[in-house]
């Protein structure tokens, strides 16, 4: 290769390599996203233990992501179509690296890692709004911990570190299909996000007996809308970052077309919520077509890259639907989850494989379910067996009293609005 | 020397206030309240769960007066604080006057006491 | 007529009311209060230093009611509001409950005087 | 047994409170409240409409008290919620001070009646 | 072409087109500004009202652009000079598109796409502010349907579809000029929000007639500062995607020269706001300075790419001094616009347009003239027709009693900050 | 050149000014992180005025830079190795300008001076948040016009503008090392920030003489810990602008490299204030580890381009323990500094410095003391000057009845939450 041809390879390899930290940026942003979501759809009293749990959450993500998760999730070539390896302790390149060598000329081993770790954390701040307002702060630390530095890496191993989902039905079209991570990373939060709220049951005064038997549910409102919708446009920009990077590169094709798919998805979400909630619910709900718009991108991440316009329309139109009904029918079954979270990223997250596989040329339905059971199969297990594990010895949930008086003061001596008044008995 | 406390609706305050500015009585406190009242809530719906809005919002009013001011007070707060014209529409909801006795009263500013610290 | 403020821990409003339901009493106010009493207040840390919180959140109740009912209402606030069975360790910021006389009354909507109005 | 009301205004809430404390007086209650009195408003601007700020924030202290606390609690508060030593400036919003009779008190901890359910 | 060539061609399509899709996410982060910035300046009690209208803009905005709004505002180069053309429904590019020949290398089909469709929503946003806490939702809804899918690419097509704005005077520099939209954008939301603001009429109190027949302007204050601020900061920051990307390549000199003009006028706008509010209202007013900075960034929008520095900075700060006579003077006239949109995106859109005609060299006030005069009698008449078309059929306004209340209660049943207090009368 | 590689290296040039453009708006993005965090480590009754500084400032901040900044911290290679240079007032490239030329492919004139301006406001941001609550407007607008148009960009000049830090030691290794400005931007802030604090005094009520005699702090609680953490994560957010885009160029291995220390020395920043405060204050603190974050991200500024991996762990989680530990001794010392700004910027600006000599190999630790020394030297008194000198004429700090009101009212005539009902005797 002559001079002008490696100037330019390394001006292409420049740009890949920007759009991947750029692309980091986005999505770490996502997380200030989760974070306002989550306490603008709970009560005032909970603000400061929510914010604290998803602050925590970054550090230890990044951290064991660095430590153990990465070299799970990628542990290298010899482990091709496995089911399970690790590549040593600790980050940094092999020896005789050289960064425009690393991807073919798409990135350096220092972006493939930040980008990677920054999605890693995203797993855990899904479970936080499913088990909000009543998990204590310790034992929600250490689930997380072993949530993001083991369980969700060797199910992302499976299918982006060359796992055996990879090589399904021996690869290519044949194979699992999941661009972004419906299922690798929306559903595996979803599926811990399921067993918090299982083991942990429902806030108290959620759901109450009536004189004649029957069960009510009861509208914990959320004490905060602007928050809730910060942290719905700030998931939503983050995203791009999400599905754009996701492309692993700065292909102009590739990358302009997530966009559209994804944009087109989360706005379909919120018009199909907006129809469900307008019709269902007399009143158009607009935590519901916040969810909508959640729905809308989850349900399109698995696809992005393969799904077709209009296909991408329908995917997020019926996405927003489906949480709307969703919501509603986990209420029905008292599982209480006070954002959303089963619904968006775990039901959502399973229509959006689908889809794949329903929408997309070529693409195998089989390969699809079996990549959402196996997911599930591992997954549920693994966080019900930590949730009740925590249950029985150190305790997961804060006493009665604790809960009733909010886990600002009862778990962090602090108020999160000092001088304001609120009605501390909704 | 009498105490008026007046429930009612939030959105009547700056009418019913100007309405006792009329009748010379311009001294008055006014605190947040939640009402439980004849008046059924209003209807919200939360994610799909009613929301049991059985404690509305009402303004509370303490209006500290002189005996002879009482009736121009009490009148001037009903008159005002109604919502409908119409008798049999307007019996929910429009609050309550409760009149209490006041054993003293102290101006803190110049210390004055008892009747004339009132107004 | 009487005025009975109570005030009690905020955590007690839901349960107190819905036993003053049970008694009948359908009408109440309640507002939002800080109190000072014998109990010590909740330790906070805000940034390492102590915060004196010896005010603490408590839910002020106003219920207007007539003589009969008087009995009646104090005592379903005096039982549900209470934290604890033990008799040695109930003793201090449960809250407490004020009687005083009501002179008057009206009823704004449809301008009822008197005892009948309370109700 | 006298109920005691003072509308202060909020900065000297903690200078008041804490002169009660040294008279003895460790309970009390308070409330947000805006009053409207003969002080002028603060003059307040938002996008060149004039904001008329006629209701000022107070605090308002609630305590119940026995007849011999009485007066000690009624100058108490007088002499520490006055803003100015000299006599001409002091007038205006400082507040004013209510005595009400109470008629009967409980406390809930430990079901105390009368006057010795006060303190 | 040999490879090397072809390679460096690539690399430089790469980047370009990556500039247009970081500033399309930018873009979008300008709809989470105005949501906040609108529901910073009004009461507490039609927040989840102004929430769900962004919300719903976001969603309509996009698809209806999908399905005729690109094609309505580039209908292609046969109706170049035109006054209106219409390429079919839906998108995607043509049979034979190759991505590096759509734009010269400059940007893929659907990134041309995806940036353009973010525009598209803004103009109904800016909208949204001068109707709030009044307008029925439903009748919101349609108007901005209609204006995003008809009125907005109508207009854009006459300047940036390649239509008669174009071409006026023979083209070239006899042309309009409006680099970014003070026009195309701003100035159409701006009818729409004058439009909306008379129909509509003022809030209720917000304009009271005294004993002696004189008409007061009470204020009816915006509940949340923090809000507001975070609305402006965030317009800012999408504005440099707004702006940037109106380059339409990542050319290193366009788009930092570009990005100095914008930021220099915006700190002009808070200088030229500050002097002016500290001067006529004697204190400073911070709803005004951040006014302000929107002022010098919508009136620097126009000229960008062709004013000169001191230029930029010269405009700025007349923005924002206009701006806050202006909203002086609507207020007087008691046209009621709660965030003041009409004096931001009206009056400092018409002046940006002509500031192109004054400050650059070359550029001929007479086609910005036609070109604000054209848009006018445009924008104007049609949302007029819309809001009374509208007003005469569902309903534009609701009622007293539900006004008083708080669209939050009446339109939704749902409450923005549930468990906190605020004096309703207010 | 051929045209191949000239084409190459064109397109090199467009990404690497691409990536500083970029950087810039996420360095923009920090304002509003200033702003966010400052209000809600404070009382809401001074809301009004925080954010009115922290927009005044972004206004000031660019206006300045424009006019003497830029020239002041680059005034041209006739001045390497000085302590002071001045290249005229204005801004606007050289004749004979070429841009690509300019910074050897790496960026255009204007990317220079927009990048370095956003930076340049940072410093009196700093400030501001240390001093908050009781200052007069007026007078911290002038402290701030100076600090930002001179002290800035005079010790900016030392190293980053070839002055006499830059050939310490005879340069190269042995010279002072401040990568993106642990001392250059937050220790000079930092320095500014505690003549601020200490001039000003204590709040009111901050500090209590008991009957014993000895001093007791009081809590003055700030009131929303949501604006606080979006504060937190947007600053974090922009960081990566602020050390990314400090490679100045997109060099792949350089940037992703610092996005890596950046993202862990700020994980480890929270990790390790979440245990300093678990032990010393025995219930966590939301409010340390949004700090030990910041804390974080300050400490590895200095480094982050020459800092081991496991080193930037290192130097993160000290900084995190740090600033918990500083925060506590100033409030002892009775320092009052609302938000943390003397703990975070400056002590923890010092150590990163220092941390260059220590884990960075073959830096000379004599030149980064040096550095801070230097710094120190100038920035504090000058600080402690302006502040002396505004305090006796037109007076630095409000009056007690104005304090006790709150600086909205007073200072503003304006409330941040018109409605809303809060304790003011808080
Ligand atoms: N007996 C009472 N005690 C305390 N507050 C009362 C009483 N009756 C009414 N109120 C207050 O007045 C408000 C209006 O009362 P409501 O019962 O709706 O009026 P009405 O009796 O005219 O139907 C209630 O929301 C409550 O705050
Ligand atoms: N004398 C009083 N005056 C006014 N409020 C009182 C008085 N005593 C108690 N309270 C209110 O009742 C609340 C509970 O009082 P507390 O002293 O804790 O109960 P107890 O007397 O049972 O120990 C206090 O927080 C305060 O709001
Ligand atoms: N007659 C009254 N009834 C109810 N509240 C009152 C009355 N007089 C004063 N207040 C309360 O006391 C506060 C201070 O009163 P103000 O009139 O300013 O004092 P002064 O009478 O000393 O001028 C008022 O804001 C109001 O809340």
């Amino acid at each position: 290769m002559d001079g002008a041809a490696a100037a330019a390879a390394d001006a292409m390899f420049t740009v890949n390599n920007l759009w991947l930290l750029v692309a980091t940026a986005l999505v770490f942003v996502m997380h200030l996203g989760f974070a306002c979501l989550e306490l603008g759809l709970t009560r005032a009293r909970n603000t400061v233990n929510i914010l604290f749990k998803n602050i925590a959450i970054v550090s230890l993500g990044l951290l064991t992501y660095a430590l153990v998760g990465f070299s799970l999730m990628y542990p290298g070539e010899e482990f091709a179509g496995a089911w399970f390896g690790f590549d040593g302790f600790g980050i940094g390149p092999d020896d005789g690296y050289e960064p425009i060598a690393y991807a073919d000329g798409a990135y350096t081993y220092w972006s493939d890692f930040i980008f990677q770790g920054m999605f890693a954390a995203t797993a855990a701040t899904i479970v936080s709004g499913a088990v909000a307002e009543r998990i204590k702060i310790e034992s929600f630390l250490i689930f997380s911990l072993v949530f993001v530095a083991v369980v969700y890496p060797v199910v992302g191993m499976w299918h982006w570190g060359g796992g055996w989902l990879n090589t399904f039905g021996g690869g290519g079209d044949n194979a699992f299909h999941d661009f972004a991570g419906s299922t690798i990373v929306h559903s595996v939060g979803g599926w811990g996000a399921l067993a918090g709220a299982l083991v942990l049951g429902p806030r108290l005064g959620k759901y109450i007996r009536t004189a004649g038997g029957a069960w009510q549910s009861k509208a914990l409102m959320g004490h905060s809308m602007p928050f809730a919708a910060v942290g719905m446009f700030l998931l939503w920009f983050g995203w791009f970052g999400f599905n754009g990077g996701s492309v692993l590169s700065a292909d102009a094709s590739g990358v302009s077309y997530v966009f559209v798919t994804t944009a087109l998805a989360g706005a379909a979400g919120i018009a199909g919520a907006m129809v469900a909630t307008w019709t269902i619910q007399a009143k158009p709900d607009l935590t519901m077509i916040m969810n909508g718009a959640l729905a809308g991108l989850v349900g399109i991440t698995a696809g992005a890259d393969v799904i077709g316009v209009p296909q991408a329309v329908i995917v997020g139109a019926i996405a927003g639907v489906l949480v709307v009904l969703s919501v509603l029918l986990f209420d029905r079954l008292r599982v209480d989850d006070p954002v959303g979270a089963i619904s968006v990223h775990l039901v959502c997250g399973v229509w959006g494989t689908l889809a794949v596989g329903l929408f997309a040329p070529g693409k195998s339905i089989v390969a699809q379910l079996a990549g959402i059971g196996a997911t599930a199969a591992l997954c549920l297990p693994a966080a019900l067996v930590l949730f009740l594990g925590l249950k029985h010895t150190l305790g997961l949930r804060v006493s009665q009293a604790d809960e009733m008086q909010g886990l600002d003061i009862s778990e962090h001596g602090m108020e999160a609005y000092s001088g304001f008044q609120f009605f501390t008995t909704q | 020397m009498k105490l008026v406390i007046a429930y009612i609706r939030p959105e009547k305050l700056t009418e019913v206030k100007q309405a006792l500015l009329r009748e010379d009585i311009t001294k008055l406190s006014v605190t947040n309240a939640l009402g439980c009242g004849a008046e059924k809530g209003i209807h919200e719906n939360y994610r799909g769960s009613e929301v049991e809005v059985d404690l509305l919002k009402r303004a509370r009013l303490e209006i500290a007066i002189n005996d002879q001011y009482l009736d121009r007070c009490v009148d001037t707060i009903a008159e005002h604080a109604k919502t409908s014209e119409s008798p049999d529409e307007q019996e929910q909801g429009d609050g309550k006057i409760f009149v209490l006795n006041i054993a003293d009263c102290v101006r803190i500013g110049d210390g004055t006491r008892g009747a004339p610290a009132i107004g």
